[in-house]
């Protein structure tokens, strides 16, 4: 191990800033919520500061690359014989990458908020939520064992809740909001078992010991090593939204559109990714959970591209083109390309808070135009938008940037990202036919991919106007501070393919380079699959060719001109209507899981065990029957001193008698 | 002479039970008591049937007469016995009880215990009556005497508190 | 050696008093009959002092305080039932009913 | 601090001392004016907390008995004042001793009759729960048991909720049962051990060395040890009094119900049944029957809460689910599950302790505890809803909070020798995470819909004094438990080590047996 550089010491600065603003925004929310500047001022400035440390620590990394990752321990946590858990942060080069993304996307979107939120009376409060959301993810990512990661895991659960629900006087909000946190639940279970299993196996839960400890106690592929993959990957599926527990996402838009672009876009929903290529080791161990892996990436990205179809709230599209997208992570990750998993991790970072936030000046003015002349209407829906291109062109112009590159057009940054994990879902393709399978769920939900976002921007900034006559005047371009973070964005999305171009470009592969240190490990038991280089250029083209195709087909089959707004469209039938409504999966849960278990513990477990059979039956049975005992006793007591004196009088004979008898 | 006040005894005994008028039962125990005072003197307790004569005959007996009178309840209202069946399971209880009685009576004495007959009568004529009891009564059961003096404390502030009318 | 005689005759004045009790409903007459019984157990104890020394007599003397004190403190309560409910009939005190 | 309080002799009087403050206190609070007796009773408590701090400073990690008392007070039958603390009480008698002030401070505006007598009995009831966790005399440690007794029957049936009556004496009954076998159980022992060793002893010391006396009677004395214990825990089907003593008694004695009470049952097990009865312990049918149960109670208790619709109730049921980890913990028996039972012990005193608070200063604004009366408070009582999202929070058992440190130690351990029981105890935080978000959201969240809820004035500066201590200790064990752990490590090591080499239970990690040692 090589030595720490004394600016990685100051990585517990990154991490403590945000908290600081929470902090301080917290103290502001309650003694002085209209101070809006100071609290723009802290808010954003702790993240900006964050991002400077973050820049400087990583400078470090990059200057000397750790062979091992360097261990910052700064207390014991709990320390219980021979589980020595500190709590402790760790810089590598995976840390490294997760660093940037975080605090450069937060630092973005913090600033945007400073726009969107400006006027709403819980500004304080809303960055003291955000600002403890970035500390949470920062642990999450910089955490050195297990359960100090877990701490930011649920933390940024937390904080999901807390934001979703942040307008909380609507029930809707406050309910996606508990669904979100439960359904995070759910995989935290998993987690929480796969800590133990581990603890149980290895006799510690440092990531270094752990993954060190793994090949010389672990089987591949056996039983022990799946399971625990099997329990951390249900953990994942909580947190990034897979199936079965994606339902929480969609209905997580509920929360502020800032809110949507970093904790269910850009950071909070990666994590489940990150786990995954963080405990590569692990997962490369165990072939049918890596397999399990990809499959439900695969299939979760081709299942949720196909409900964001027919969705017509523009920010449901893009939380289902989210799920679909974190779907080719899981992919990624599962065919053992980790860095490639990482890659798109970061690209989609770029371009889905793009989107989101494109989206939310959208939103923004559509609410400020219908609430300007009091129509009630919905902002969100696709159906009264169109046309908006020619009142928000720079708007519409960064919008079609985080479109494209979440389509995937070339030069873009998600075309690369994308290409190079179906390239290598493909290359894997000769060891299992399943993963030519696969990779066509990934093909064809590309091609969704491309169909529901020309969709969405068609709909949106194309065609006629459909917000309505009188609201049409009061549309206009975001405010700078809010168009600003879009344009970092936008350059992001443009350029973030280049840090990782495929091996057949000059410049190959240099995240996975940076990578190796981390993935080696995994690499030795998940061998990727090699492409020749005709394969490669073959498979470019059949994804630039799938881009387009989609592109024009639904520019081809959407017809905006005769779209009609919201309140005048009319029902959807047939397999249209099981796509609005999400295949019912929500129903489903309810029905199956939800009520009956609700029923069970009022009716059976409360009622009729509880307050019947235990207390009603046993306890108070008991005390009944004392009381019985008692009042059959009463009856004895006539009050007739006469009857007692002759009682007592035969009892003294009764007992001279048995005196004499001795 | 024994039998003579035995007879006396018992027969104001029953008297005293079986008068309908609470006066004339009370004047019959009356008689009884002294026909006991009497035979304590026969049995050498002439202390004890001094006592006999002043504490019950005197002073319990008044204070009986007194409530009686108190309350007046002289005149013989309409018997307060029992009826039949009262009667019958009186009596059958009483006889039980003598019949009982009866066998303890019969049983001997540990011989140990026994002192040579008219022990007790020469003490008594050595040392004189109350020396004997009262070496007894000031010795072993000095304890037991102050208590009851206490006992007799609270007696009388306990009659005094019930009967009064009103605290 | 009048110790069989006395204890048959304080046998019976015993029982005459239980018969009492058992017999008349007036609460001072019973009470009388419950002093009958106390010199009852006096006479056996003062025919029994003269078998076993005067220890007996003693007792005699506490169970005559002890009567004495009970007499006033039951003439009191027997006072107090009367002016409470203006007789003395034990039928009518049925307090102790459960 | 250890050599200042040291040069003090406070190893020497500070048990007495502890034990003494309280009485002297309900004395003077008998005989203060009635206005005064709140204040005096504030003194006192804060006094006895400050005399116990030393205790934290003073305290030898080691699995020693430390600041010793030993008296003859009944000599003849060997009945001795015998008090000490090691690991696994330090914190349960520091959890009490917090706790008093604050419950004092949370019955000011509450108790509003007959103030003398209540606090009196509050302190009455101080020295009855730190003498149960500090007897070391079996006869001692039943007296102590029943004095705490009847201050609670009190304080139930006087100052309680409209069927107060049938609660308190539902809570009484059902105690005193159990606590009589107990008394059974412990004269058996003592006559047996007498019996044989010659030497009539109370002495836990001296009925533990010689408890091999009484084996063929062990699984019935283990028995009444357990009903007593269990009763007190609640474990599932004896838990039934808790709710209604919970929803009847007023917020303070809420609060040392939940917070301190139901710690004398797992205590007890810990102290008394489980080292007393090693074999019967950790016979399969036992430990199946007593882990089964657990685990019923973790689940039964969190589903049950999420239909309750009174607040209080809620939090009642979901105590039988906390204290099932704590049962699950100890009959795990591993280091990590000790530890974490006893964490779990200390965090569920605070954190449903604040619940029980929060839930008292609602009941005082509306009279009522009914959950669908409320909605919205977050836009009425700011600071409230902040307080109660962090306690629920921690009770759900949140990373960063100290619900977190004791359910994942207890977990870990369990799995080490119960994986399929820790695996079921762990969805437990799925449920948990329902019933409490569900309440809270049905509380805070949503719209004001009722206008008496409009106006309701936030928490006032000694509500906050009640909370803030609570709180300050959420964060800090939730982030530093260590110098926690490190005091409790020894005694729990003891513990787990001296059971199983006694009950020839298969060895774990953590723990240095030679089996057959005693």
């Amino acid at each position: 191990m090589n030595q720490i550089p004394s600016a990685v010491a100051w990585t517990w600065l990154i991490v403590a800033l945000p908290l600081a603003g929470f902090v301080v925004n917290g103290a502001f929310s309650f003694f002085a919520p209209n101070a809006k500047r100071a609290i723009s001022a802290v808010g954003v400035g702790v993240l900006v500061a964050a991002f400077a440390v973050a820049v400087v620590v990583v400078r470090a990394v990059g200057a000397a690359p750790p062979e091992e990752p360097w261990i910052l321990t700064y207390w014991s946590w709990m320390p219980a014989g021979s589980l020595q858990l500190d709590f402790a942060l760790q810089v590598d080069q995976l840390s490294a990458v997760m660093l940037m993304v975080v605090t450069g996307v937060s630092a973005m979107i913090h600033i945007y908020s400073v726009g969107y939120m400006g006027e709403d009376p819980g500004y304080a409060r809303y960055f003291a939520y955000l600002n403890l959301f970035v500390f949470f993810m920062l642990v999450l990512v910089l955490g050195a064992n297990f359960p100090v990661m877990f701490v930011g895991w649920e933390g940024v659960g937390l904080c999901s809740y807390l934001l979703i629900g942040f307008w909380y006087e609507d029930k809707v909000n406050a309910d996606a909001g508990k669904k979100a946190f439960i359904m995070n639940r759910i995989g935290d279970f998993g987690f929480l078992v796969a800590m133990f299993l581990i603890f149980q196996t290895t006799g510690s839960l440092d990531f270094r010991e752990v993954f060190a400890a793994a090949p010389a106690i672990f089987e591949v592929g056996g039983a022990t090593i799946t399971l625990i993959t099997l329990a951390l990957f249900l953990g994942c599926t909580g947190k990034s939204a897979q199936i079965p527990l994606y339902t929480w996402l969609p209905d997580a838009m509920a929360g502020p559109t800032p809110v949507s672009a970093l904790i269910h876009a850009a950071t909070m929903v990666t994590a489940g990714v990150y786990l995954v290529a963080r405990a590569n080791v692990l997962f490369a161990m165990a072939p049918i959970s890596s397999a399990v892996v990809a499959g439900v990436g695969a299939l979760t990205a081709l299942y949720a591209a196909t409900i964001a179809l027919k969705q017509w709230d523009i920010k449901k599209i893009i939380a289902y083109s989210t799920v679909s997208q974190l779907g080719y992570m899981f992919l990624g990750v599962g065919v053992g390309a980790y860095a490639s998993g990482i890659f798109h991790l970061a690209t989609h970072a770029f371009f889905k808070a793009l989107m989101f936030l494109a989206a939310g000046s959208v939103i923004q003015t559509l609410h400020h135009a219908y609430h300007a002349t009091g129509r009630h209407e919905d902002a969100q829906d696709l159906r009264n938008m169109g046309g908006l291109q020619r009142y928000l062109p720079w708007t519409a112009a960064l919008m079609w940037v985080g479109g494209l590159a979440n389509i995937g057009v070339p030069p873009l940054a998600g075309f690369f990202s994308k290409d190079d994990i179906l390239a290598r879902t493909f290359a894997r393709g000769h060891e299992a036919p399943l993963f030519y399978l696969f990779w066509a769920l990934g093909a064809v939900g590309a091609l969704l991919t491309a169909f529901y976002m020309t969709r969405l921007m068609a709909y949106a900034f194309h065609g006629p106007n459909r917000t309505g006559e009188r609201e049409r005047e009061h549309l206009h371009e975001a405010p700078w501070v809010m168009t600003g973070p879009l344009v970092v964005l936008a350059l992001g999305a443009v350029a973030a393919g280049a840090i990782n171009l495929p091996a057949v470009l000059p410049g190959h592969e240099w995240l996975a380079r940076w990578l190796e240190p981390v993935t080696f490990m995994g690499g030795l038991y998940l061998v990727e699959g090699q492409l020749g280089a005709a394969t490669e250029w073959t498979l470019l083209a059949l994804a630039a060719g799938i881009a387009a195709i989609g592109m024009i087909g639904a520019w081809q089959l959407l017809k905006p001109a005769v779209l009609k707004p919201a309140r005048e469209a009319p029902a959807e039938t047939g397999i249209q209507r099981v796509l609005l409504r999400k295949y019912y999966v929500d129903e489903i849960y309810d029905t199956l899981l939800v009520r009956p278990l609700a029923w069970l513990s009022d009716r059976v477990l409360w009622k009729t065990i509880d307050a019947f059979i235990i207390d009603g039956v046993a306890v108070n049975g008991v005390a009944r029957v004392a009381r019985l005992v008692g009042w059959v006793g009463s009856r004895l007591q006539t009050g007739q001193v006469g009857t007692y004196v002759v009682i007592f009088v035969l009892g003294t004979i009764v007992l001279l008698r048995a005196l004499l008898r001795s | 002479m024994f039998w003579l006040f035995a007879a006396l005894a018992v027969g104001g005994a029953l008297m005293c039970i079986t008068r309908r008028s609470p006066v004339a039962s009370a004047l019959w125990l009356v008689q009884t008591l002294f026909s006991l005072a009497a035979i304590f003197v026969l049995l050498d307790a002439q202390f004890i049937a001094a006592l006999q004569v002043m504490v019950y005959a005197g002073a319990i007996m008044v204070l009986f007469l007194f409530v009686i009178m108190l309350l007046n309840l002289g005149r013989g209202s309409a018997t307060d016995m029992r009826g039949w069946t009262g009667r019958l399971v009186a009596l059958a209880l009483g006889l039980l009880l003598v019949t009982e009685l009866w066998v303890l009576v019969r049983s001997p004495l540990a011989s140990p215990l026994q002192l040579p007959a008219g022990t007790l009568s020469r003490v008594a004529q050595e040392q004189g009556v109350v020396a004997v009891i009262s070496d007894s009564l000031f010795r072993t059961y000095l304890v037991p005497f102050e208590v009851t003096s206490v006992l007799l404390l609270a007696a009388i502030v306990g009659a005094v508190v019930l009967a009064k009318r009103r605290l | 050696m009048l110790l069989g005689p006395a204890l048959a005759v304080s046998a019976i004045l015993f029982s005459l008093g239980v018969a009492g009790v058992l017999l008349r409903r007036n609460a001072i007459i019973i009470f009388m009959c419950v002093e009958l019984m106390l010199n009852a157990a006096n006479l056996a104890f003062v025919a029994l002092a003269q078998q076993l020394g005067p220890d007996g007599q003693v007792i005699v003397f506490f169970v005559m305080a002890v009567a004495a004190a009970e007499a006033a403190v039951g003439l009191a309560i027997v006072l107090a039932i009367y002016r409470h409910k203006q007789t003395l009939d034990i039928q009518n005190l049925n307090l102790l009913r459960g | 601090m250890t050599a200042a309080l040291t040069g003090l002799g406070y190893q020497r009087w500070a048990l007495d001392a502890i034990l003494l403050l309280p009485l002297l206190g309900a004395v003077l609070v008998l005989l203060s004016p009635p206005a005064a007796a709140k204040r005096l009773a504030l003194y006192v408590t804060l006094a006895e907390f400050v005399v116990s701090l030393g205790l934290w400073w003073t305290f030898q990690p080691t699995a020693a008995m430390q600041f010793q008392v030993v008296r003859q007070w009944i000599p003849e039958w060997g009945i001795g004042y015998r008090l000490g603390v090691d690991g696994i009480s330090l914190f349960l008698l520091l959890l009490t001793t917090l706790t008093m002030p604050l419950a004092v401070l949370g019955s000011w505006s509450y108790i509003t009759r007959h103030e003398r007598p209540y606090y009196a009995l509050l302190l009455v009831l101080t020295t009855g729960m730190l003498g149960v966790f500090v007897a070391l005399d079996l006869f001692v440690f039943y007296v102590f048991w029943e004095i705490m007794l009847i201050p609670m029957y009190f304080i139930i049936g006087v100052w309680g909720g409209p069927s107060r009556l049938y609660a308190a004496i539902k809570f009484f009954v059902y105690t005193f049962l159990g606590s009589l076998l107990m008394l059974v159980a412990i004269l058996t022992i003592y006559f047996a051990v007498a019996r044989a060793t010659g030497e009539s002893s109370f002495a836990y010391d001296h009925l533990w060395r010689n408890i091999g006396y009484v084996r063929p009677w062990a699984f019935w004395l283990f028995a009444a040890f357990a009903l007593a214990f269990a009763i007190k825990v609640p474990m599932f089907p004896f838990h039934t009094w808790l709710p209604d003593a919970h929803v009847e008694a007023p917020t303070a004695g809420s609060v040392i119900l939940a917070g301190i009470l139901l710690k004398m049952g797992t205590y007890g097990f810990l102290r008394f049944a489980v080292p007393l009865f090693p074999e019967i312990a950790m016979d399969p049918v036992v430990t199946g029957v007593v882990v089964g149960l657990s685990l019923i109670g973790i689940i039964y208790g969190a589903l049950v809460s999420l239909v309750q619709p009174d607040f209080k109730k809620l939090v009642a049921y979901s105590s039988v689910s906390h204290l099932g980890f704590v049962m699950l913990g100890i009959w795990a028996l591993t280091l990590q599950s000790v530890q974490g039972a006893i964490v779990i012990m200390i965090n569920h005193g605070i954190s449903t302790g604040a619940l029980f608070f929060l839930a008292g200063m609602m009941y005082e604004r509306r009279h009522t505890r009914d959950i669908a009366e409320f909605g919205g408070l977050a836009k009425v009582m700011p600071a409230f809803a902040a307080v109660l999202t962090v306690v629920s929070l921690s009770s759900i058992g949140l990373p960063g909070t100290n619900g977190f440190v004791g359910e994942f130690l207890v977990l870990i351990g369990a799995f080490r020798t119960h994986p399929w029981a820790a695996g079921v105890a762990a969805t437990g935080v799925i449920f948990a995470a329902w019933y409490l978000l569900w309440a809270i959201q049905r509380l805070l969240f949503q719209k004001v819909d009722k206008p008496e809820n409009a106006k309701l004035p936030d928490l006032s500066p000694r509500e906050l004094a009640v909370l803030a201590p609570l709180l300050a200790c959420i964060v800090w064990i939730g982030i530093y438990p260590a110098p926690i752990l490190r005091r409790i490590e020894p005694s729990a090591r003891a513990l787990v080590t001296q059971v199983r080499e006694a009950a020839g239970a298969p060895p774990v990690a953590d723990v240095a047996m030679q089996p057959g040692a005693r």
